[in-house]
């Protein structure tokens, strides 16, 4: 007698066989959207500071220019991250005793600059210059979002490169003029937007064609 | 199956005949045809000219799939490279033009290849109804050797025609070398390999 | 008919030794897996291939930890053994394709014994082919960066580079090769399901059998979807080693640059791979006893091809040489009509066009071709010929760049060896184990071909010799 | 003795035969007259168009002996239909030897490396090009050749007499030296006729496409004489569906193989874009030309490929020669592609209708000839080589499967 199987082994059969290709096609998806949720690009994830600072309180509430604090941003690859003394011009004179700022003081009093968790951290292989971003148009919210609304600092945007790419293929859409680059509250329709950038494009000589070259990014 | 299964337990899926010599079975597949007999299936251990043929089954739409298979592969093939290279993210390689055809060719040919070989397997399995390791001619007595050198013409319970003693004594005519009517379900004690 | 024709003395031997009916095929070929005893030189066999799987093993983790500077490469000979060895085992794993589709097309009944065969010898060449660049990736576990896919680097593979279309040649050449073993052996399995006493076996080939009856509907269909599956992997099998060749021609190197490269990497190809058949059948069938199916006509006719791809592969040599004698530039005549005889390489390059052209040449006579000693040697020679034009090709190309601060020697170090033996042997262990436990001679195929037989030469046309019941 | 009779060439058939020489020789009075008055006129236009013409029938006579030489190696039943066909195209290599003197005088205007003016492209001059080594090599080639189609033909008309397979055992015996030697010589037929008209440039797969392009023009040929033939007397019964399927399937695999070869070149040459090879496309894909790239692309290519996918077209003659004379047609403009332009200055490029209006001439002007002269040697024998060791074997198994 040849019969071997069961009747239900013909379900079975079928139904293995498309578990096989809906799960490996799930598990292909899952790993997909695994690759751009925020547990592997870091947006939206809040990090803990030594000091609780807000930028939202200094921003929105003070009114401090980005650059008070990030003064090399202009001229420099890095923005800068301020030294204590940039924390103390304020703070000896306001809230100078508070517990909150006790790191600040110590840092000062034994001259060691405190250690902040990095928010954004590009890789090595990649050469990021603020300066050049900064003199071309492209405003702070662009990249960290809207950080005067940020307590405490997080990742806006999730810096892979496809992001990157995605502006240097389309500079026109996020460009504004020199003096509005660290505003937050600057808001245009699309159409006005996309006006205002190509103007700027040409007004800069921004070349998009050889912006998606490999060697502007990778050196 | 099953739900055949439970109506009647002793149910029958038709009444198969065994023959030693291809032309035999041509000839009773020929006659099983002309007597008007419809709902058959022959059993080979390898393909049988015209045998397929005889039992009037000739529409074979393996061909037109395999084709719909290897028109969309090369477009896809094609338009996967030149979305690409041209709209997703055009950039100058040597100075070679966006849309560089002549370097597309060979992935797209490849892929004309590759969805046509997929569908002639999809559409062979799935025509014949495979994977199918439950099949109620596998209870006919007898049938390993369907495999390896006897061939068998079962004449099936669904055909309008079909009344086992009839169809016996017409298949009776062809003296084959056995005959036997197959149950739809098997004896669950010849079941050797079931395993639960 | 021709009653009064003799048959002719020269005529060709018959691929099915006579007297063979559907029973004796499906019981000996059969009993090869079901009921054969396992040998002790099986598993010494098993053994020394495993034993050299464990030196592939032990290489690629010392190449993972160390990085692939352990191998010979360096600039500016960036490729090495890894090339070599996938170029020489992709061309083996053309002969299974080969013999199964194209031989099918033309209707040689001679492919039919040895079609399974080859058909699983090219799954494991092209398994091995397809380790060496992916282990000279470097980094293998990001090989599905070679994939088109959405990514957030918001990049594509590079159309226009040959290794891009090699990826996809190779993997659909790999997948296309499974589907149509797979869907040969369809019906063994159902035979194997039907016959094997154990009830373990019984399952598993009956898994994999997926319910075959051998229903005239189910035959016609498949039949169709066969023809069709080799009708495909014809133009597939050119395409593959064209694709390869296409790694070297489209760069400006001399000695890679040339636009007979296609043709002639298939010929070569072709020439390889009916090599390592002939290699692999001669001990396979004296090891089973199948002269019946495995005839002198097989491998009479597995010579002829020999001879034939070796002319093309000669032609090929020449006309590189006689191009770049008749062509303007230096860099071509320098490449192939010094460097290559007279360089530092010249032993190669000698030993290439003896292995590769002149030893074939024997196989012109009969008795060359009807000693089976003597073939075997020859095939072995043409297998080592082939790598060493391989060798030339990558090396002898790359070590005179074209700024001559650059010029260096290459030399393949242990561990290149080793991969290189590794991959011999996870070969060689794959086809044990294949021969074991899978039919290595398509049994349906083979009881066709009685049928043929024994319908076509005229010896038992009237009645089937079965013994009647 | 056999299934086959002795079949001859039948009145009505033979009286058809008659009327189309008659006709052959009007249309070589017609196209050599023109050629010789452009030949008087424009000296230079008349060459290239003359090339053409010459290389379109030598494809037939070189692609007629390699396919002999080829069915005496192999076998199969196809060549029980085209065997005496072929044999009757490979002695066409004796007046194209004669339509070759005028390519030997004209050498210094057709080819650039033999101009008064080349020694200004010293680096171009190598041993190998220069007119009398060139000619002395085509007396080779023909001696060669012609050698073969009287063998070819001599061997055959023997075994015809004899029922002993002496003579075609001896045939069996050097066809594949001899089909080796076919194989080079009509390379550097190729390299010596064709490529050396682009100076400098070289490509090493040039001689294997115009080898493919000789046995796809011969295929076609063989169809167009088997749609003739067919309609003599007991020839039908040899003009089975089955040869035609073979022959068709022939045809599309080297339809098939052309256009990988031809493709194998153009991407090797585009991609490495090198100063040395890529004017050769340059010159041939503008001002005009590259549509006729695009022609050949679908008309050489596609079309006949579908037509030849399918199975019950390749069956009947009706449907075949159809695609045969098709295919020959395509030869013509890509035998023009290959010739013409090689003067056109790629940098202000444009299409010389004279030259392919001359081509057009040479085409029928050679072919009025050899077309007379196939008929003349067709009528002469059996239209099957009956006591052919091989066609022997293939008749014999055949009628085991008819009868078995």
């Amino acid at each position: 007698m040849s019969q071997i199987f069961h009747p239900s082994a013909n379900t079975l059969a079928r139904t293995s066989i498309a578990v096989l290709v809906i799960g490996a096609n799930l598990a292909l998806g899952g790993l997909y959207g695994f690759s751009g949720s925020p547990y592997q690009t870091g947006v939206n994830v809040v990090r803990t500071q030594p000091v609780p600072f807000s930028h939202e309180h200094h921003i929105r509430g003070v009114g401090v220019d980005c650059r008070y604090c990030h003064n090399t941003v202009e001229t420099s690859a890095s923005a800068g991250l301020p030294p204590t003394y940039t924390c103390m011009s304020c703070h000896s004179q306001i809230w100078g005793a508070t517990a909150m700022l006790e790191p600040v003081r110590s840092s000062l009093a034994e001259n060691k600059p405190i250690s902040w968790t990095r928010v954004h951290d590009m890789p090595d292989f990649v050469y990021f210059n603020h300066s050049i971003h900064v003199q071309k148009g492209v405003g702070c919210v662009s990249c960290h979002g809207q950080v005067d609304k940020m307590p405490l600092a997080w990742k806006a945007e999730p810096m892979t490169m496809a992001w990157c790419l995605n502006c240097h293929q389309h500079p026109e859409e996020h460009l504004r003029d020199k003096r509005d680059v660290t505003r937050m509250d600057l808001v245009l329709s699309s159409q006005e937007q996309l006006a205002k950038g190509r103007e700027l494009v040409n007004e800069n000589h921004i070349d998009s064609d050889r912006l998606i070259n490999c060697s502007v990014c990778h050196r | 199956m099953s739900h055949e299964a439970e109506t009647e337990t002793d149910a029958v899926h038709g009444v198969i005949a065994e023959f030693e010599h291809e032309a035999d079975i041509l000839a009773a597949a020929e006659a099983a045809y002309a007597a008007g007999y419809r709902k058959m299936d022959a059993y080979s251990p390898h393909p049988v000219d015209g045998l397929a043929e005889a039992m009037g089954f000739t529409k074979n739409r393996v061909p037109l799939i395999v084709l719909l298979g290897g028109l969309s592969g090369g477009a896809t093939g094609f338009m996967m490279q030149w979305f690409s290279a041209v709209v997703h993210y055009p950039i100058d390689v040597g100075g070679r033009p966006l849309n560089s055809w002549p370097a597309f060719v060979p992935i797209t040919f490849e892929l004309t290849i590759l969805f046509s070989a997929f569908a002639s397997i999809l559409g062979m399995l799935i025509l014949n109804g495979l994977p199918k390791p439950y099949h109620p001619v596998f209870n006919a007595a007898n049938f390993d050797s369907a495999s390896s050198d006897r061939f068998f013409l079962c004449i099936e319970s669904s055909d309008p025609m079909f009344e086992t003693e009839g169809v016996k004594g017409f298949l009776e005519g062809f003296e084959p070398k056995s005959l036997s009517v197959v149950p739809v379900e098997s004896d669950p004690g010849d079941r050797e390999a079931e395993d639960s | 008919m021709h009653p009064q024709e003799p048959e002719s003395s020269s005529a060709p031997a018959a691929v099915l030794a006579p007297g063979h009916t559907f029973t004796t095929v499906t019981d000996q070929l059969s009993d090869m897996v079901l009921v054969r005893p396992y040998e002790g030189r099986w598993f010494l066999c098993l053994g020394v291939g495993f034993s050299l799987v464990m030196t592939l093993f032990t290489a690629a983790a010392y190449l993972l930890f160390q990085g692939v500077g352990v191998w010979g490469i360096d600039v500016p000979v960036m490729w090495g053994f890894a090339i070599v060895n996938f170029v020489w085992w992709i061309g083996i794993g053309h002969a299974g394709t080969l013999i199964s589709a194209i031989l099918l097309l033309l209707k040689q009944d001679w492919r039919t014994s040895i079609n399974r065969f080859s058909e699983a010898m090219t799954l494991f060449a092209v398994a091995c082919a397809g380790m060496s660049p992916l282990l000279h990736l470097g980094r293998p576990w990001l090989f599905y960066w070679l994939m088109p896919y959405p990514n957030t680097m918001g990049l594509w593979p590079q159309w226009r580079s040959p290794l891009v279309w090699d990826v996809f040649a190779v993997s659909t050449y790999g997948t296309v090769s499974v589907i149509f073993w797979y869907v040969g052996l369809i019906p063994d399995l159902a035979t194997f399901r039907d016959r094997s006493k154990n009830r373990w076996a019984k399952m598993g080939y009956g898994v994999f059998a997926l319910g075959w009856n051998g229903s005239a509907k189910h035959w016609h269909r498949y039949r169709t979807a066969y023809l069709i599956l080799a009708g495909l992997a014809t133009p597939l099998v050119v395409s593959v080693h064209s694709v390869v060749s296409l790694d070297f021609a489209v760069s400006v190197l001399p000695g890679w640059h040339t636009t007979v490269f296609p043709p002639y990497f298939v010929a070569g190809a072709i020439f390889s791979g009916f090599a390592m058949v002939v290699t692999l059948a001669i001990p396979f069938r004296a090891w089973y006893g199948l002269y019946d199916y495995i005839t002198a006509r097989h491998l009479d006719n597995m010579a002829k091809i020999i001879l034939a791809t070796s002319l093309m592969v000669g032609y090929g040599y020449f006309m590189e040489g006689f191009m770049a004698w008749y062509g303007s530039s230096s860099f071509e005549k320098f490449a192939l009509l010094y460097n290559r005889p007279f360089g530092p390489y010249a032993h190669s390059w000698r030993m290439m066009v003896f292995c590769n052209v002149l030893a074939p040449q024997i196989l012109w006579f009969k008795w060359a071709r009807s000693n089976v000693g003597l073939l075997w040697v020859v095939s072995i020679i043409v297998n080592i010929g082939m790598w060493l034009e391989r060798y030339v090709i990558v090396i002898t190309s790359l070590h005179r760049d074209f700024l001559p601060s650059s010029w260096s020697m290459y030399h393949g170090t242990v561990w290149d060896y080793a991969t290189y033996y590794g991959t011999l042997g996870f070969f060689f262990t794959l086809l044990i184990l294949f021969i074991r436990f899978l039919p290595a001679i398509s049994i349906t195929e083979m009881r066709e071909l009685v049928h043929k037989t024994q319908h076509g030469h005229g010896r038992t046309t009237e009645a089937s010799p079965e013994t009647g019941s | 003795m056999s299934t086959y009779p002795t079949i001859m060439i039948d009145e009505p058939t033979l009286e058809r035969l008659g009327v189309y020489q008659q006709r052959a020789l009007v249309c070589a009075a017609a196209g050599l007259i023109i050629s010789f008055v452009a030949w008087l006129v424009a000296p230079a236009h008349f060459y290239h168009g003359y090339l053409i013409g010459f290389l379109f029938w030598l494809a037939l006579a070189l692609g007629s002996i390699g396919l002999t030489l080829l069915h005496h190696l192999v076998g199969g039943s196809w060549g029980v239909m085209v065997r005496r066909p072929l044999e009757a195209g490979a002695t066409l290599i004796l007046p194209l030897a004669a339509f070759f003197l005028p390519l030997a005088v004209g050498v210094r205007t057709l080819y650039p490396w033999a101009q008064p003016d080349a020694a200004s492209h010293e680096e171009f001059h190598t041993p190998y090009l220069n007119v009398n080594f060139f000619l002395l090599r085509a007396l080779a080639y023909f001696v060669f050749w012609g050698f073969l189609a009287v063998i070819i033909n001599h061997w055959s008309a023997q075994q015809d007499a004899q029922s002993d397979h002496g003579p075609s055992r001896r045939m069996g015996a050097i066809a594949g030296p001899a089909l080796f030697l076919m194989f080079m010589s009509a390379t550097f037929a190729a390299v010596d006729w064709g490529m050396s008209l682009d100076l400098g440039w070289t490509s090493t797969i040039y001689g294997v496409i115009y080898i493919i392009s000789d046995v796809l023009t011969t295929l076609s040929c063989m169809i167009v004489v088997c749609t003739v033939l067919e309609r003599s007397k007991s020839m039908n019964q040899v003009v089975t569906p089955e040869r035609l399927h073979d022959i068709g399937k022939l045809m599309l695999a080297f339809t098939m193989l052309w256009a990988y070869m031809s493709f194998s070149q153009f991407l090797i040459i585009w991609s490495g874009n090198l100063i040395e090879e890529i004017p050769w496309y340059l010159r041939r894909t503008r001002g005009g030309w590259e549509l006729l790239v695009a022609g050949l692309m679908i008309f050489h290519f596609f079309l006949p490929f579908f037509l030849l996918l399918y199975r019950d077209g390749k069956r009947r003659t009706n449907y075949l020669v159809r695609v045969a004379l098709w295919i020959l047609a395509m030869r013509f403009l890509d035998l023009t592609w290959q010739v013409v332009p090689s003067t056109n200055d790629y940098k202000s490029p444009h299409i010389a209708w004279a030259d392919i209006f001359l081509g057009l001439a040479a085409v029928v002007g050679i072919g009025g000839v050899c077309v007379w002269y196939y008929i003349h040697r067709i009528k002469q024998r059996p239209l099957v080589p009956l006591n052919d060791m091989n066609l022997v074997r293939v008749l014999k198994r055949e009628g085991g499967v008819q009868h078995g």
